[in-house]
């Protein structure tokens, strides 16, 4: 049952929305948080697509500058063979990201086909589906994709990306038929069966759109994941570490022990990149966490208010409230100032004991 | 009824979801007295602000609402007024329950899932009355199920194992372990079926009468509420437009708004009259019509209705009662 | 409405008469499987919940019949059994007197052609992420009502929206659900029900979400509907007093069985049923106030038999278990009036007088008292 | 138990105060000490050496001398090297306190005779017999370029292993040996070994050997670098940084060369490259100097000799018409080689004769950071002759069924090492292991160089009976080499080792090379019986 | 007691998937463990032991995959997994049993560890929005964005290498012999304390974060806000109705992850050389070793599978929704 659980949670923060994604489309971009995210990843996402364009060398091409430090020509420094770090990074910003998407989008394609047909159908094929998708959960990610990636006969980006996007669908596919599941009985559904709307089109045109929040966090959520996952596997050499990706560029700089060497621009650079396409990642999620879960907004218009469940802020003569004035009619009272503190011993509030 | 000593008197009361521009405001400038041993029951239709009011008078409401003036204060039976709203952490604690008890809207989502109903009628026990032993914290919470028609036994169950009623009669039961000069019951009985309903109310109205304390029950069933309080309040746009003993407002409801929620509702006996309805649908709170809030839905609509907020004042020549509209201002 | 060609075999082709019988349930029960996975599969006797059982019911054109009872008595399951959703576990059902079973495909969308359902939820019915006119059109094609231009479906839908009084349509076509009211978004469910031009109308509780004053619009068009259109109705509802005000004929229903039968007025005045008697006692009627709430609990009001004694044992007040529902009379573990063969033998329908009928041993033949029903008092 | 008696002696992260840390790069171990298998623990880190000790104790990097005696005092064969006669030593004995007799060699070698799964070098053992303290031995065929893998079989106990059910198997997790040590402890990260109260030779000074599996070449570097680690052989890019500086008095690296190099393997059936004219001015392009420093970060020696000899490890078998001859660059040269030999460039691109463009791609497995390195200096190298060589990779299995089935153009590859560069030749050129294009030949010939003159020359330097005749086949073979290029030499497989004079002297070194440095060698043992204690 | 057989039916479906999973992988393939050995000692094996290891691991006799599945299972029920290649003729259970504790130890206690950190600096931050704690999630969002195994080289070059606070590598100073006492106990403790720090600050803000989510989201509920209407103390809202709702998800989710933390245990085990399981299969795997691959991927499957019933129990013991009565 623990299983249950999590999905219900989820279930819990997706159902608050029902009618958000179209209140207010660009609410979700107002959102601090996914602004920010959104920058950073459309910032790599014009370096993978721009990337080999803008390096300034050919990044596999030895120079003569040999462990050189950043400088001028070579903003990260180069390497062992006086190859340019900057340009590696740039021209593998590519690579990481197209892994990282399109093993997400395999991920999720499976994920949706297999969830919602899981939660829609129930009965037996639910079982057998749900079965499938727990059996991929509780088996070790990592190093099943190590172990099928090591036993490819040919390695490239795509099929990286294949492998992280067949063993990486489970969670999602969880999620969506716990989602599905309390979708199927809504009314809605019902009402779209009643009209006498075909099966595939209720599963399209009425469920997916429902699960668009959910579909997306889960294809974040993955992304993210192929992202460790290629560069994790560039970094043990099992990934082709011909393709430059930030994960190769960490493998070369193992291999040839940068940091014994103190090259430590040989290292950083790429894990820097890392952690903040991470992050900006993680943070469109925490994005689409806070639109489909409202609760989770933080709004503190004013730093001076704190908002507390249980105990709701008295607010008089307060900058952030508008005057009553303005909303009252001529009863509007001037409100009572505050009476002075009082020492409001607690012993006359409570009343004697006489349970 | 009336004439009882006050116990809680809220005057000048806003609420606000949110602070700024974007503000909601949901309760506005309201003035209500409840007296000592009365039922005081809160009208209006969905999202006219009667659990905002409620939660108001005990600081609980969840954020993003704000109080934005008014008082709110408590008279005990001995020693000085409290007013709530400047209360710190600490002493609204040590206020709550004791004083004032809530039972909530919904009482499937009011108990804690994975705490028995034991524990949870004891720790406000342990909470407020330090020195209750841990037999007697039992006993007490045996005796208070007992006292809402639940069997002792049932103290071990989880909130999962009862059914709808008995989770609310459970809240009941809680509401009431403090013996507290006021319970706030917020549409208790809503998503029970009529037997329960009823079942439920006859025991509250016994249990008023044997430890005199004040209600406030909250419901938007005008025929519930006529039969069960002393007296009403009706909201609508977050101000109350009249207020009156039950039974009058039933006979005659002055505010246009009442009126037609009173001719709302099919009776189950006496001869099939005719029923009006309410045109229109309900206000926008983001967006409140100037002047009188209902006047876009009131087929009574005059000159000064669309421009100024009527006051909730006295009906002419009915001291008892009191109304906010136009139609029967003095001037 | 644009007018096309009616299907074969629809009522139309006959004349309409108020009174035609046009859908009818005979016995029909439903069953469910409490949870069927893999793990119990292998269970011989797997639990089922008798959510309703031998149940049959009449819905003529022209007229109201109301379902009424207690949450969890059925009443949705029988909703969802004659629109369909839901394959019976026994017993029939008849279209204009022809048994009809329908599973997918085709068959299932001529049956809703004839029979439409509308949702107890006018938040939950209508997806959030589709305009009204969405709805209404794939409401349309599907029944292949939407007409062969562009033009023809503007019209077809400004029809449907001006049936349910949504004037003008062109404000609310290419709303979204949220952005209407919840009276708004049933009168949207309910010209999607139009949409197929239905002969049957199956509402579920369609007003119990709704607020007191949107409550009584909703009631209204559909009386105004049915009048207009000659339609069948079916409402099902909690609240008996709206069943007196809106149906012709009510039923009531308890655990999953139909207790009794009649005429509205019949029934909500002088019920015969204890369980009937003990929901109009219950309900709340302003017009009982009585000035002292202190005495009032132990005088019965009605002066009826069956009085909410406040010392009742806690089980009086609950419904029960489906799963293994009492034997015989499925009332009588709360019934005050329970005889020794109510608890063996299930009551069959006794009629009475004006067209009204129970399910209880008091009116058998061979009763030893044989009661008449009891008579409303205010 | 006591918390002191738990530590060794002083119990630093170092050795000293009678203590040597060895270690290897090859990640934890499995208790199993067998010697004779070579995916033991005691293999993989070398400490089999040091209980287990050879008959007789040669030199990889000084293949022309003749070994030391060990735990034979004598040796000779017959005419033809199909006979082997031992003269066992008398006085070892076995660390339980056994004697040892020359019935153990005679086991020893029936074990290897009837296990084939031991049998690592195919010995194709006959007859073995015994008497007094004497082992005869025939054997099938010439053995004389497996002398000395015979020489060095480890000798193990007859009254032990006796009783082994299946010695493919056996874990041997008390090994008894005539070595200076036992095993004391082994833990999968560490291996403890002590030094026996007796030893038919003078007692070696260091008390007690720790060998560690460190996971990965970092490791092992870091722990070489802050002084943990004394004594062990793993690849140091920058060695004179991330190393030597650390302790530029007492750290040292020495890496001499063995027999087997490393070098580009060029498919010599696939076109162009079958003709040799093309093969010959690649080589003539090729940078060994930048390989060896880029792609071998200046470990691995540089192959001077175009006949792929490493020198001075080589030197001895040198035809006189090589000697002294150093493979120069020489990019002019190439190009008027291929012009005069018909072939033309286009602006920079080479074209055969036919008028193809010359095309290849280098391939490696990836992850194999020195190969691959050392692939971007050849493809830009062959750039300087028009050849447009592309460096690409493939996984370890792919490139290996691809090497063995020859379906590649060219590969970074090893060559075998043996006593003498007959193992290397063999590798690269025997036509007995041709096999056609599809077909693997997992044994060697990877490029498919079909020289029957090379194969008549091989079988000639195995089975002659004398040195004249095999100095001549040995020649032949350097010739033909030379000449065809089969294969482009690069740098030659040291057998080298780090090591700290911290707290132990007497290290094997360039001045004083008496033995390879390699803790995995059998001549670790020798190494170790040679170190003294710093201080005195 | 009917739910738990039920799960337990499920543990044993998925545990026979798994199994079957384990055992086709590597034969559907390629790869010659013999070939991958050669190359592993790249020069120094001569090319003429390849039939000697051949005959030695056995891998010249061929049997249906049938059989060989049907043994696979009769081993397994015996214990044993079979013998590994790379460390031949060791028994790969054996290697296992050598190298798990060690896995166990460093990656149990701290991905625990983190997880109680974690889970309470959440509870924290989700009861007190808006506090300082609150808003350091950002800088533990980056954190936990940073692959594992930068972190674990950063931490080496700076704190192993910079200042020599931590040993570098290793499970256990060389000098010691594995026992229950202190210099060998305090020695792992000092050896395990860098990856365990690293581990605990890359793996936590994940929990950090679910934890203080679902702290917001169960804050909002009603049986919260009843508490705080009863006047209950702070901690006890806190916890006994707000973190212990709270807490119920992240233990499905803990259970869950162990999955994701095992192939973390692996980059531990290389960037730290740490002798445990991880670097083992890493191993196996860089050496088609697939006896010594299966074994162990299959006993962190069913180590995660064990886990799962672990808090499928727990989450018994602390929802009692899910305890049905009989
Ligand atoms: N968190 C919130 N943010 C903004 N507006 C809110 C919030 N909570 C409530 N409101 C608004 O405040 C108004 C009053 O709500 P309240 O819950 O008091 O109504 P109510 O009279 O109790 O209705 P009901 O009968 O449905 O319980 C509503 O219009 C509602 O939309
Ligand atoms: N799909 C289902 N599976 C199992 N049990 C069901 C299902 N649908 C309904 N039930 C059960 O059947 C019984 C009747 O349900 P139904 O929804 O018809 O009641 P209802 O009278 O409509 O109640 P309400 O007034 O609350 O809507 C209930 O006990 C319910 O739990
Ligand atoms: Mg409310
Ligand atoms: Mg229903």
């Amino acid at each position: 049952m623990a299983l249950q659980a999590s999905e219900s949670a989820v279930v819990a923060a997706a159902d608050t929305d029902a009618s958000a994604p179209r209140r207010d489309k660009l609410r979700f971009l107002r959102n601090g948080k996914t602004l920010v995210g959104l920058s950073i990843l459309g910032f790599f996402v014009l370096l993978a697509i721009f990337g080999d364009m803008l390096a300034p060398y050919d990044p596999s091409a030895r120079g003569p500058n040999i462990m050189a430090s950043p400088s001028w020509d070579h903003p990260f420094g180069t390497t062992q063979t006086g190859q340019d770090i900057f340009s590696q990074i740039l021209v593998g910003t590519r690579g990481v990201l197209v892994v990282g998407f399109v093993a997400a989008v395999l991920a999720t394609v499976l994920g949706v086909l297999i969830g919602v047909t899981a939660g829609y159908l129930g009965g037996f094929g639910d079982d057998a589906l749900s079965s499938l998708s727990n059996i991929f959960l509780v088996i070790p990610g990592l190093p099943l994709i190590i172990i099928i990636t090591s036993f490819l006969p040919e390695t490239n980006d795509l099929t990286i990306a294949a492998v992280i996007g067949l063993t990486s669908w489970a969670w999602g596919a969880r999620v969506l038929r716990a989602q599905t599941l309390s979708l199927r009985n809504r009314d809605y559904v019902q009402a779209a069966r009643a009209t006498g709307e075909s099966t595939w089109r209720i599963i399209v045109f009425e469920l997916l759109p429902n699960l668009t929040p959910v579909i997306a966090t889960g294809f974040i959520g993955t992304v993210i994941f192929a992202v460790l996952s290629n560069i994790t596997l560039a970094f043990i050499g099992i990934a082709d570490i011909s393709e430059w990706n930030w994960g190769t560029v960490l493998f070369w700089a193992q291999n040839n022990q940068a940091l014994a060497q103190d090259a430590w621009w040989w290292f950083v650079p790429a894990g820097l990149c890392i952690a903040l396409l991470g992050t900006s990642l993680a943070l469109i999620n925490y994005g689409i966490d806070e639109f489909i879960n409202p609760r989770l907004r933080n709004e503190k218009a004013d730093r001076t208010v704190t908002m507390r469940v249980g105990f709701t802020p008295v607010l008089r003569d307060h900058p952030g409230v508008p005057a009553n004035a303005a909303n009252a009619g001529p009863l509007a009272k001037v409100p009572a100032p505050a009476p002075p503190p009082r020492s409001a011993p607690q012993g006359t509030i409570r009343k004697d004991d006489q349970a | 009824m009336s004439s009882t000593p006050p116990v809680l008197e809220i005057s000048g009361l806003n609420v606000n979801y949110g602070l700024g521009e974007k503000a909601v405001h949901a309760v506005r400038d309201i003035n209500l007295t409840l007296h000592r041993g009365e039922v005081l029951g809160l009208a209006g239709e969905s999202g006219s602000g009667k659990s905002t009011l409620a939660y108001a008078v005990t600081r609980l409401l969840s954020p993003p609402g704000v109080i934005t003036g008014g008082e709110v204060r408590y008279h005990p039976r001995q020693g000085t007024d409290i007013d709530i709203l400047s209360l710190d952490s600490e002493q609204l604690r040590a206020f709550r329950w004791s004083e004032i008890s809530l039972v909530f809207q919904g009482a499937m989502n009011s108990l804690n899932p994975v705490h028995t109903v034991r524990s949870q009628l004891t720790d406000v026990l342990k909470a407020h009355r330090p020195d209750m032993t841990s037999a007697q914290r039992q006993e007490r919470a045996a005796s208070l199920l007992s006292l809402v028609g639940i069997s002792a036994d049932r103290l071990a169950s989880y909130p999962h194992q009862l059914s709808g009623g008995m989770r609310q009669r459970v809240m009941i039961a809680m509401a009431l372990a403090l013996d507290p000069e006021i319970v706030i019951l917020d549409e208790p009985t809503t998503a029970l079926d009529v037997v329960m309903q009823r079942q439920i109310l006859k025991q509250l109205s016994r249990l008023r009468n044997e430890l005199d304390f004040s209600v406030v029950f909250i419901t938007h069933d005008i025929s519930l509420l006529i039969e069960f309080s002393d007296r009403i309040a009706i909201m609508y746009g977050g101000r109350i437009v009249e207020e009156a003993a039950a039974k009058e407002i039933y006979q005659t409801a002055h505010h246009p708004y009442s009126h037609g929620l009173l001719h709302s509702f099919p009776a189950l006996h006496g001869p099939r009259r005719e029923l009006t309805g309410i045109p229109g649908s309900p206000p926008d709170l983001t967006a409140m019509p100037p002047g009188c809030a209902f006047h876009p839905r009131c087929p009574k609509a005059f000159e000064p209705c669309d421009q100024r907020v009527p006051a909730l004042e006295p009906v002419p020549g009915d001291g008892s009662r009191t109304v906010a509209c136009w139609l029967h201002a003095d001037h | 409405m644009a007018k096309t060609p009616d299907p074969p075999g629809t009522a139309t082709n006959s004349p309409p008469t108020v009174g035609d019988v046009v859908l009818e349930a005979r016995a029909i029960s439903k069953h469910f499987a409490v949870r069927r996975t893999l793990r119990n599969f292998a269970d011989r006797n797997r639990p089922v919940v008798h959510a309703v059982d031998d149940v049959s019911l009449k819905l003529r054109r022209g007229s109201v019949t109301a379902v009424v009872g207690e949450s969890g008595s059925g009443k949705s399951t029988i909703a969802r059994l004659l629109a369909q959703l839901y394959p019976t576990t026994s017993g029939q059902l008849l279209l204009h007197g022809k048994p009809t079973k329908v599973g997918q495909g085709r068959a299932f969308r001529a049956y809703c052609r004839q029979v439409q359902l509308i949702f107890q939820d006018p938040f939950g019915s209508l997806n959030p992420t589709h305009t009204v006119r969405y709805h209404l059109t794939r409401a349309l094609r599907i029944h292949n009502r939407a007409g062969r231009t562009a033009k023809d479906l503007e019209q077809a839908l400004a029809q449907l929206l001006e049936r349910v009084h949504l004037t003008p349509p062109e404000r609310y076509l290419d709303s979204f659900p949220h952005e209407l009211s919840g009276g708004q978004r049933q009168r949207v469910a309910i010209a999607r029900a139009m949409a197929a031009d239905p002969s049957v109308l199956l509402a579920d509780e369609p007003v119990s979400m709704l607020d007191v004053s949107i409550r009584l619009g909703i009631l209204n068009l559909l009386r105004d509907l049915k009048e207009r259109l000659n339609l069948a109705i079916l409402y099902i509802t909690h609240d008996i007093a709206s069943a007196r005000y809106f149906a012709d004929e009510t039923l009531v229903m308890y655990a999953g069985r139909m207790v009794e039968g009649g005429d509205s007025e019949t029934v909500t005045q002088r019920p015969a049923h204890p369980y009937t008697q003990l929901l109009t006692s219950s309900a709340p009627d302003p017009d009982r106030i009585v000035a002292d709430h202190q005495a009032a609990t132990t005088v019965d009001p009605a002066g009826g038999e069956v009085v909410v004694e406040e010392e009742e044992s806690e089980t009086a007040g609950e419904p029960p278990s489906l799963i293994s529902p009492p034997s015989g009379c499925r009332f009588h573990p709360r019934c005050p009036k329970a005889m020794e063969r109510c608890r063996t033998q299930v009551p069959p329908r006794f009629d009475l007088a004006d067209g009204q009928w129970a399910a209880c041993w008091l009116y058998a033949e061979d009763a030893p008292a044989r009661s008449a029903p009891q008579e409303a008092s205010a | 138990s006591d918390a002191n008696s738990n530590r060794n002696n002083n119990g630093g992260d170092s050795g000293g105060d009678g203590v040597l840390t060895v270690g290897m790069p090859n990640g934890p171990q499995a208790n199993n000490s067998n010697p004779l298998l070579e995916t033991s623990a005691s293999a993989s880190l070398g400490y089999r050496a040091m209980i287990y000790e050879p008959l007789v104790m040669t030199n990889g990097i000084a293949p022309e001398e003749e070994g030391k005696p060990w735990l034979a005092e004598q040796w000779s064969w017959n005419e033809d090297f199909t006979q082997l006669e031992l003269t066992v030593r008398e006085g070892p004995t076995w660390s339980d306190g056994e004697e040892f007799t020359a019935e153990d060699v005679a086991f020893t070698f029936q074990l290897l005779k009837d296990h084939a799964g031991l049998n690592a070098g195919a010995i194709p053992f006959e007859e073995i017999t015994q008497e007094g303290n004497t082992v005869t031995v025939t054997f099938s065929s010439s053995q004389f370029v497996n002398q000395v893998k015979i020489y060095q079989t480890y000798i193990v106990p007859e009254h032990i292993w006796s009783q082994v059910d299946n010695p493919e198997t056996y874990e041997d997790q008390e090994p008894i040996g005539t070595g200076p040590y036992t095993l004391k402890t082994f833990t999968p990260q560490t291996i403890t070994l002590t030094r026996r109260d007796e030893y038919w030779q003078d007692l070696p000074q260091v008390e007690e050997l720790r060998y560690t599996g460190y996971n990965d070449n970092n490791a092992a570097t870091t722990a070489l670098a802050n002084g943990e680690l004394e004594w062990s052989y793993v690849f140091i890019p920058n060695f004179e940084d991330v190393y030597l500086s650390h302790d530029p008095d007492n750290f040292n690296l020495w890496f001499p060369t063995g027999l087997g190099i490393h070098g580009l393997w060029i498919n010599t059936e696939r076109e162009p490259f079958d003709d040799v004219v093309l093969r010959q001015a690649m080589n003539m392009v090729i940078d060994r100097q930048a390989i060896h420093e880029q792609g071998h970060a200046g470990a691995f020696p540089v192959v001077e000799s175009p006949t792929g000899l490493p020198l001075p490890a080589g030197e001895s078998f040198l035809a006189p018409e090589y000697q002294g001859v150093v493979q120069e660059r020489d990019v002019e040269g190439a190009r008027a080689l291929l012009e005069e030999n018909g072939y033309t460039f286009e602006g920079d691109a080479l074209l055969t004769p036919e008028g193809e463009p010359v095309t290849m791609s280098l391939i490696d497995p990836a992850g194999w950071s020195d190969y691959l390195t050392s692939l971007s200096v050849i493809s830009d190298n062959l750039a300087e002759i028009g050849i447009e060589a592309s460096v690409e990779t493939a996984t370890v299995d792919g490139w290996r069924n691809s090497v063995d089935a020859g379906g590649f153009d060219a590969t970074l590859h090893w060559t075998n090492g043996g006593a003498t560069p007959y193992d290397t030749y063999q590798h690269v050129m025997d036509d007995a292991l041709l096999q056609p294009i599809g077909e693997a030949s997992p044994g060697g010939n990877f490029g498919r160089f079909d020289s029957p003159e090379a194969g008549e020359a091989l079988r000639e330097y195995a089975n002659a009976t004398d040195d004249e005749a095999r100095a001549e086949a040995m020649n032949e073979l350097q010739r033909i080499f030379v000449e065809q290029v089969p294969m482009i030499p690069t740098v030659a497989s040291p057998v080298g080792a780090e090591y700290s004079t911290q707290n132990w002297v007497g290290w094997p070194s360039e001045e004083d090379p008496y033995a390879p440095p390699q803790p995995t060698q059998r001549n670790a043992l020798e190494v170790v019986l040679n170190l003294e204690p710093a201080d005195g | 007691m009917r739910y738990l057989i039920q799960r337990l039916g499920f543990y044993l479906f998925t545990a026979w998937a798994a199994i079957t999973i384990n055992f086709f992988i590597p034969r559907l393939m390629p790869g010659d463990p013999v070939a991958a050995l050669i190359t592993r000692y790249s020069g120094q094996l001569d090319s003429k032991a390849i039939d000697s290891l051949r005959t030695l691991f056995g891998l010249d006799n061929q049997e249906s995959v049938w059989q060989q599945y049907l043994d696979y299972w009769g081993n397994l029920f015996q214990g044993d997994l079979g013998t590994s290649f790379t460390y031949f003729p060791t028994g790969v259970s054996e290697i296992i049993s050598q190298s798990i504790p060690w896995t166990l130890g460093l990656m149990g206690l701290t991905t625990l560890l983190s997880f109680l950190l974690g889970t309470a600096i959440g509870v924290y931050a989700g009861w007190k929005r808006g506090s300082w704690v609150d808003n350091m999630l950002p800088v533990t969002t980056f954190l936990s964005a940073i692959p594992y195994f930068w972190l674990g080289l950063i931490a080496i070059a700076v704190f192993a290498v910079q200042w020599s606070v931590f040993p570098a590598s290793g499970g256990y100073d060389n000098s010691l012999v594995p026992a229950f006492d202190w210099p060998f106990i305090s020695s792992t403790i000092y050896h395990g304390t860098l990856p365990a720090i690293t581990i605990v600050v890359s793996a936590i803000a994940g929990w950090i974060l679910g934890m203080r989510n679902m702290m917001v989201s169960v804050s909002a509920e009603d049986y919260v806000l009843v508490a705080q209407a009863k006047g209950l103390p702070e901690r006890r809202v806190m916890f006994s109705y707000a973190a212990r709702n709270a807490i119920l998800p992240s233990i499905s989710n803990f259970a869950l992850s162990l999955g994701f933390i095992v192939g973390g245990t692996l980059l531990v085990e290389m960037v730290f050389s740490y002798p445990g399981i991880g670097f083992v299969l890493f191993q196996g795997v860089g050496a088609k070793d697939y006896p010594l691959m299966q074994g162990v991927f299959l006993i962190i499957t069913l180590a995660v599978l064990a886990a799962n019933l672990v808090a499928d129990l727990i989450y018994l013991l602390l929802d009692p929704r899910t305890r049905r009565e009989a």
